[in-house]
């Protein structure tokens, strides 16, 4: 294909922006084009969100232009973007916790009658047409409030799928979300592709973006490096590109000899929400939690540390019952968790990133009664060097760092507490490739260090290539228990999917 | 960083209306009227020690100007009951930790939008006011007391030892940074193993006790106990709070920031006052302070934001 | 242990009372140039306004200084600050109508040791934080009178009621503890509630419903005050009460006037709030200027209002309140 | 609670029990009128009388319009504290305005009035919405700002019934289709605000900038032409309420309606109106305005001692809201175990 024929429905043209002394983006060029699925790829905090905020007509460029069907135009806040034809999912969801999913879905361009009314059947129709195209099962008069993060990314994307867009872009929509609804989604994208729509997908997982996208463009500390076609190019070429080196294994797993049992539950129970789950967990193990999104893999490890209160069963610690309902004593017996919503659970936004990793140990950075400084400071350049944390200054707030950045802030707030018991809650969603690897080693030296460690993840190649032993969860009941050596991608799917009885 | 100046920019204005006020207003820069200003401020200031924390960890607490009244009663009803004042000055304290504690139950066990529990309680501390007192005025206190309290020292004292106390525990210990992290986010402290509820609860304990001693110091500065004491004092302590540049949403704020405003809350009254300045202008002047403070940092960012054009979404 | 009540009282019987040691004279000139302030319970209340007119009209014609400052909350403790203020001002007299009559007294004090001359007039200040206490009317007459006209309007006989302020209005109360005394003279009408209406239109206009409703053969309403007074007739006014249930008390003719004549109100009474401003401003120069020391049977010239004595207790009343009627109504303007 | 518990077809259980949901919360206020009407009807039955009830209306009626504006800034998650401010200026106002110059005519001056809040409403939109100061902030300054203007304007001075056309007076206590004149007036609005807030755009904007105000931005809403609007119409049904206090009371000064924003707050969270926004309804907030102001009326019509009415008001507030809340955990605990029953 010539270059030059190339006609962009959406594009930047040297495009720079800075906040503050953090330079986001440099000179960074992108063409979107009508039928193509154009990928970026980066690592954490690489600028990719902030190129879709710029796209979105969140942020303006400080300099550079928009060109929308080739012509420059300035997009004064996300309504303008919206009217020309971009539909966008953000990263993180941004949905009205009050509001019902079918408002959500069509807020700000509600359909109306004739007087200006908001034509509720015609929207309980739409909506019911897209949740059937994306396979969703949410009741779509229910409140947002309480959706897991899945069920809020699946709403996103049924927002964004209603608009008819020109452009659709999607920063990390499949994130939280399991192979099921991952290759439902996708149909759906190619669809609209091939129906001219040009489409921005972005992910971590490189599988997807093989699988779903023609073009891939890379970028590395805000600065575009590449520009490929993607049948031109392998995973790895991709990983060197973002990367900027070669990398070792991604699932680095050490074998560890398990020890004596560091966490048991038994018959935890929750009404309407799981039933009479109970496993063990030793030292030196990793055990991953497996299940569609929904099974209520979530729930069961709020439960255990003591965040909802159980109906009936108990948790023990090192041979210990834990007091129900009570973090505070969970962590005292050796528990941390990691949880899956970094923004809502695991992180205060408007505080620094080394009181938020000092956030879960404040007994641990004291001088007599008062807070040392210096030992908070200390605590959380370790652990931000040891995870290779990008970020400008300690003492800025968390919220400024990328999606990927504060989730390792959030790892090294718990791991910083030398817990004997590790759960750990999507550990690695939104993180890049490099780090990824990164994490998994660091999980898997602490496992053979002795502790013991829970890891609920929707990704499959994690599960399998992490976990000493996995546990598949279907509609809130424990069905099976796979060794690592029985556990394949169809053992764990069909048992998630309810297929097999354990 | 944002504390920071806003601990300066209250200062700054601070130091200009004391110097304008000690150059252009007659009878302001003297001893006596210093310390009676300063001495008016007494029981705002003790209020706003403690709204302060209720205010950082996201609640507001409406009722303490009415738990303030319900202490007085109690100690006008206990001495016409011919008891010691050395015991009935605990008893106050108790009673106020008790309607603290009343707010912080609603509050964290049901919980209740604390603006909603304390509007409630607004209205029944003072109403149980009027029922343990009635009508009465009780005025023959004993002088030692009603002395000490007009003796500038002791209650300013007062001030700064539990002032000082109460920006240390802020600020450098554990519980403030708990307190700063609940009201920022709930949820995030919550599952950082902080006992978002315990804490709470204590909180509006602290807010109900500081109010009943500042009953005590209420009464005996004006040696009279009666049940509409400190009728709508909320609202200058909220009012001192927010100027002294803490977030009303939580998370955010420091309490120096906080006693500053109080002392120029106080100097401006007292300067406008001796400038017989009308009343009316005297309320509106307070209003625009307010606004003002919190005004001009913001249009600096909105200035900033035409011309750097660009239009953040946090 | 500790100090209890009886021990104050013991301690205070055993002290001696302070006397005033200066001596009067009763030919002195009046000072020019005198700074006097007003320090109403509340500024932006019309009837204040009216009064401390009156003594700046006083002020006008003996030459001095006359300004009024004040709280705009009709709080116990928001005059203290403005007592301090006055002091560092230097005021020659401070005319002083007390919120709270204890908790000025402290302040007061400093003021009168200051050499600062008070005076509290409509509502008084505690005994010794002032020199003298101009009376509107005496507390006595008015509540009396009050009983006596409405026992006129409903022929002796019936249930009343009363329409206070706030329970905790001084004035009021006192009115209120001397109609409970008249009424023992009339043993057909009956007391049956007094209720509060805090001097908020709404909740004067509530209560008065609520007496309304709960005592159906209610015959007639006492309210001892103007926003309960004119909130009370404006309701029955519109209702189907009108003229059957009698109200009376204290109100201003202007506010009152419509109700006048429309026949909800038969009588009511107020002293000029004009002339108690008058008076106080002139008693206030004549202690400023040593004329007087507010020692009881001291004289001095009130300008238009002749001459005055003070009493006991160092109280000087302004004269019997004046009854306003249909007939009479229009002759004045306040 | 029994209603709760039929069977519901599994499926869209979670739904219908959402509508009921929803419209419990408005039923637990209404059984509390109910309750409250019963008991204090059942020791005095004159309470129940056609007069006492029109007065009730009539009492409420102010405070009802006022909630209403306050619902529709609440639901953005801000809060108006400066609306009795307004009322006492628009109040004020508009009575030396008929007093002082007879020659205008009465209609002229309610738009006056109307007009005045909505200048009010729009200094505080500006102030929240485009300079992004808090609300509570905001609107605590110009509670004491505009209080400050009323009293500079009022001098001290009194407008009293004489002073004011019959003509005007009259709209206070007349009554068409036999209801409060003021009572049928706060009804319409009542009804056309409910009406827009439910069914036009711009009213579900309003939930969703509280829900999620920075999701709104990204919806692509005018959040601040939104708070605007929401501040200016809340401050236009201030105006109203102002004169209509001028037409009912009669007597007006500056101090009219001081410390009411409480008393209108405290109707529209005993309404079910979320105080961080995004949810509740006018209807609600009226129905607590109703409430509260028959609470005072059982009250005075009770015979309850006068110096312990405060505290039984505060006291049943807080019931209110308890009530409210417990009824609401019970449903969500009912919610989470017909999942569990219907997933088995
Ligand atoms: N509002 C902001 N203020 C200051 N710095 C910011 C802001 N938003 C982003 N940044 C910084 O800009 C850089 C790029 O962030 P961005 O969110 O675009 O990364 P990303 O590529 O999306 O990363 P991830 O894969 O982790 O989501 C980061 O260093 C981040 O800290
Ligand atoms: N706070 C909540 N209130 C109401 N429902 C909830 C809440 N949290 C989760 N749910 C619902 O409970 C079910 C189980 O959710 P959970 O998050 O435990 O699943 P999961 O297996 O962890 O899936 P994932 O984490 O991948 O989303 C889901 O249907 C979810 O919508
Ligand atoms: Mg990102
Ligand atoms: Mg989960």
């Amino acid at each position: 294909m010539c270059e030059a024929m190339r006609m962009a429905v959406l594009a930047l043209s040297d495009v720079s922006k800075s906040f503050g002394a953090v330079r986001a983006l440099r000179g960074v060029s992108l063409k979107l084009e009508a039928g193509e699925a154009h990928a970026l790829a980066g690592e954490n905090g690489a600028g990719k969100s902030t190129l879709v905020k710029i796209l979105s007509g969140v942020h303006r460029p400080d300099t550079g232009q928009i060109l929308l069907n080739g012509s420059p135009v300035t997009f004064g806040g996300p309504a303008d973007a919206r009217h020309a034809g971009v539909a966008v999912i953000y990263q993180e969801p941004t949905l009205f916790p009050d509001l019902s999913i079918v408002e959500n879905i069509f807020m700000g361009r509600q359909p109306r009658t004739r007087f200006g009314r908001i034509d509720r059947a015609a929207m309980a129709e739409q909506t019911g047409r897209l949740f059937a195209g994306l396979g969703v099962e949410l009741d779509p008069e229910q409140a947002a409030r309480g959706l897991s993060i899945a069920d809020q990314q699946l709403v996103e994307i049924a927002k964004a799928l209603s608009r008819d867009a020109k452009v659709l872009i999607m920063d990390e929509p499949t994130a939280a979300l399991s192979g099921n609804e991952v290759a439902r989604l996708f149909g759906v994208v190619k669809a609209l592709r091939e129906q001219g729509c040009a489409v921005l997908f972005i992910s971590h997982r490189l599988d997807e973006i093989f699988e779903l996208c023609q073009r891939v463009t890379t970028l590395r500390d805000g600065t575009p490096v590449a520009e490929d076609l993607i049948a031109d190019i392998t995973p790895d070429d991709l990983v060197r590109r973002m990367v900027g080196r070669d990398l070792d294994a991604l699932y680095p797993k050490q074998d560890g000899v398990p020890g004596e049992v560091a966490l048991e539950v038994h018959r935890l129970t929750r009404e309407g929400v799981f039933t009479d789950v109970s496993f063990r967990v030793r030292r030196g193990e990793i055990v991953a939690l497996a299940g569609l999104v929904g099974a209520g893999r979530t729930e069961v490890v709020r439960a255990i540390f003591g965040i909802d209160r159980q109906d009936a069963g108990w948790v023990e610690v090192g041979g210990r019952r834990l007091r129900p309902a009570s973090p505070t004593a969970a962590m005292a017996a050796g528990l941390a968790l990691v949880p899956e919503d970094r923004r809502q659970q695991g992180l205060v936004m408007d505080l620094s990133i080394d009181r938020n990793i000092a956030l879960a140990g404040l007994a641990e950075v004291r001088r007599g009664p008062l807070i040392s400084r210096a030992a908070e400071h200390a605590r959380a350049q370790d652990w931000a060097v040891r995870l290779r944390l990008k970020f400008a200054r300690l003492s800025d707030p968390v919220g400024v760092l990328s999606g990927g950045n504060q989730q390792k802030v959030v790892l090294a707030k718990w791991l910083a507490r030398k817990p004997s018991v590790l759960i750990v809650d999507e550990p690695t969603r939104g993180i890049d490739v490099g780090t990824k690897a990164e994490v998994h080693r660091l999980l898997s030296e602490l496992a053979v260090g002795g502790m013991a460690v829970l890891m609920v993840s929707s990704e499959l190649p994690e599960v399998l290539g992490m976990a000493d032993r996995v546990l598949v969860m279907h509609e809130g009941r424990l069905v099976a228990e796979l060794p690592r050596a029985s556990a394949t991608e169809e053992s764990v799917m069909s048992a998630a999917t309810g297929r097999t009885a354990a | 960083m944002l504390v920071r100046r806003w601990e300066s920019l209250i200062l700054v204005l601070l130091v200009g209306v004391c110097v304008w006020a000690a150059l252009g207003v007659d009878g302001f820069a003297n001893t006596s009227n210093v310390s009676f200003l300063l001495l008016d401020t007494t029981e705002i200031a003790l209020m706003a020690l403690t709204m302060t924390f209720v205010i950082v960890a996201a609640e507001i607490d409406l009722s303490v100007a009415s738990t303030l009244g319900l202490s007085c009663a109690v100690l006008g009803w206990l001495w016409n009951a011919g008891l010691g004042i050395e015991l009935i000055m605990p008893i106050c304290l108790l009673v106020g930790a008790l309607c603290g504690a009343i707010n912080g139950l609603l509050v964290t066990r049901l919980g209740l939008p604390s603006l909603a529990v304390t509007i409630g309680t607004f209205a029944l501390y003072r109403g149980l006011a009027y029922v343990i007192l009635g009508d009465q005025a009780v005025a023959d206190l004993p002088a030692a007391y009603t002395s000490l309290a007009t003796r500038p020292l002791v209650p300013l004292g007062l001030v700064a030892v539990l002032g000082v106390g109460a920006a240390v525990l802020l600020h450098a210990t554990g519980l403030g940074r708990a307190v700063f992290a609940i009201g920022a986010n709930q949820e995030a402290a919550f599952f950082s193993g902080i006992r978002v509820k315990r804490i709470k609860f204590w909180l509006f304990v602290a807010g109900g006790a500081m109010a009943a001693l500042a009953s005590l110091v209420f009464t005996f500065r004006y040696a009279s106990a009666r049940a509409d004491n400190g009728v709508g004092l909320e609202l200058a302590v909220v009012a001192a709070v927010l100027l002294g540049g803490v977030s009303i949403f939580g998370g955010r704020g420091s309490l120096p920031g906080v006693l500053m405003a109080v002392v120029l809350l106080g100097v401006v009254r007292n300067a406008l006052i001796l400038a017989d300045v009308a009343n009316e202008v005297l309320n509106f002047v307070t209003g625009l302070l307010l606004v003002a403070s919190v005004l001009a940092p913001n249009l600096g960012a909105l200035w900033r934001r035409r011309f750097t054009s660009q239009q953040e979404v946090s | 242990g500790g100090t209890t009540k009886s021990d104050v009282a013991r301690q205070q019987s055993s002290a001696p009372s302070a006397a005033s040691s200066s001596t009067a004279n009763p030919n002195a000139p009046i000072k020019q140039g005198l700074k006097i302030a007003f320090l109403p319970k509340q500024v932006n209340n019309p009837y204040f306004t009216i009064a401390d007119r009156g003594g700046s009209d006083a002020g006008k014609e003996f030459g001095a200084e006359v300004k009024e400052v004040g709280p705009s909350d009709a709080n116990a403790s928001s005059q203290v600050s403005y007592i301090n203020t006055l002091v560092q001002q230097k005021q020659d007299a401070i005319v002083i109508s007390a919120n709270d009559p204890n908790a000025v007294v402290p302040a007061l004090k400093q003021a009168m040791d200051a050499g600062i001359k008070v005076v509290s007039y409509d509502s008084d200040s505690g005994q010794d934080g002032r020199h003298l206490f101009i009376n509107q009317a005496g507390a006595e007459d008015l509540g009396r009178t009050e009983v006596q006209l409405l026992a006129q309007q409903i022929g002796s006989k019936g249930k009343i009621a009363i329409l206070s302020a706030t329970p905790n209005a001084t004035n009021q109360n006192t009115w209120i503890d001397f109609m409970k005394d008249e009424l023992k003279k009339y043993p057909d009408m009956e007391l049956v509630k007094v209720a509060y209406g805090n001097d908020d239109d709404q909740k004067s206009f509530t209560e008065t419903q609520g007496l309304l409703r709960s005592y159906p053969d209610l015959k007639g309403i006492i309210s001892p005050t103007t926003v309960g007074i004119a909130a009370a007739a404006r309701y029955l006014s519109s209702s189907s009460y009108k003229g059957k249930v009698k109200l009376t008390g204290l109100g201003t003719p202007n506010q009152l006037r419509k109700f006048v004549k429309d026949g909800t109100i038969d009588g009511f009474e107020l002293w000029s709030p004009g002339d108690l401003g008058y008076l106080a401003g002139y008693a206030a120069a004549a202690l400023a200027s040593g004329q007087i020391t507010g020692a009881e049977g001291e004289k001095f010239k009130a300008g238009r209002l002749g001459e005055y004595t003070v009493g006991a207790k160092g109280e000087v009343l302004l004269g019997k309140p004046t009854v306003f009627t249909k007939d009479n109504v229009d002759e004045f303007d306040f | 609670m029994t209603a709760l518990s039929e069977a519901t077809p599994p499926g869209h259980g979670g739904r219908r029990l959402f509508d009921r949901v929803t419209r419990v919360r408005e039923l637990g206020i209404v059984l509390a009128l109910a309750a409250l009407f019963g008991v204090t009807g059942a020791v005095n039955p004159t309470f129940l009388s056609f007069g006492s009830i029109r007065d009730i209306l009539l009492n409420s009626a102010i405070v009802a319009m006022l909630a209403v504006g306050q619902t529709l800034v609440i639901v953005t998650r801000n809060v108006d504290l400066s609306i009795s401010s307004i009322v006492g200026l628009t109040g004020f106002g508009g009575a030396l305005v008929l007093a002082d110059s007879p020659a205008v005519p009465i209609a002229v001056v309610i738009a006056g009035c109307v007009a005045l809040g909505v200048v009010c409403g729009a200094i505080n939109g500006l102030l929240v919405g485009v300079a992004k100061v808090p609300a509570l902030v905001a609107t605590l300054g110009t509670l004491y700002a505009f209080r400050g203007i009323d009293y500079a304007w009022a001098g001290g001075r009194q407008v009293n019934a004489a002073d004011m056309p019959e003509s005007f007076l009259s709209l206070g206590s007349r009554s068409v289709l036999g209801l409060p004149l003021l009572a049928l007036v706060a009804l319409i609005v009542l009804l056309a605000v409910g009406w827009m807030l439910r069914n036009l755009r711009a009213g579900r904007e309003l939930y969703a900038i509280g829900s999620n105000p920075d999701a709104a931005v990204l919806a692509g809403i005018q959040v601040r032409r939104r708070i605007m609007t929401a501040f200016m119409a809340n401050g236009a049904l201030a105006g109203l309420a102002g004169v209509m206090w001028a037409a009912r009371f009669g007597t007006v000064d500056a101090t009219v309606a001081t410390g009411k924003e409480l008393d209108v707050i405290a109707a529209v969270v005993v309404g079910g109106v979320a105080i961080f926004g995004g949810s509740g309804t006018v209807f609600g907030a009226a129905l607590g305005a109703l409430l509260l102001t028959g609470i005072t009326s059982a009250l005075a019509v009770l015979r309850v001692d006068a110096l312990a009415q405060t505290a039984i008001n505060g006291a049943l507030l807080i019931a209110a809201i308890v009530l409210d809340r417990v009824l609401a955990l019970r449903v969500a605990a009912a919610l989470r175990r017909r999942r569990y029953r219907d997933a088995r």
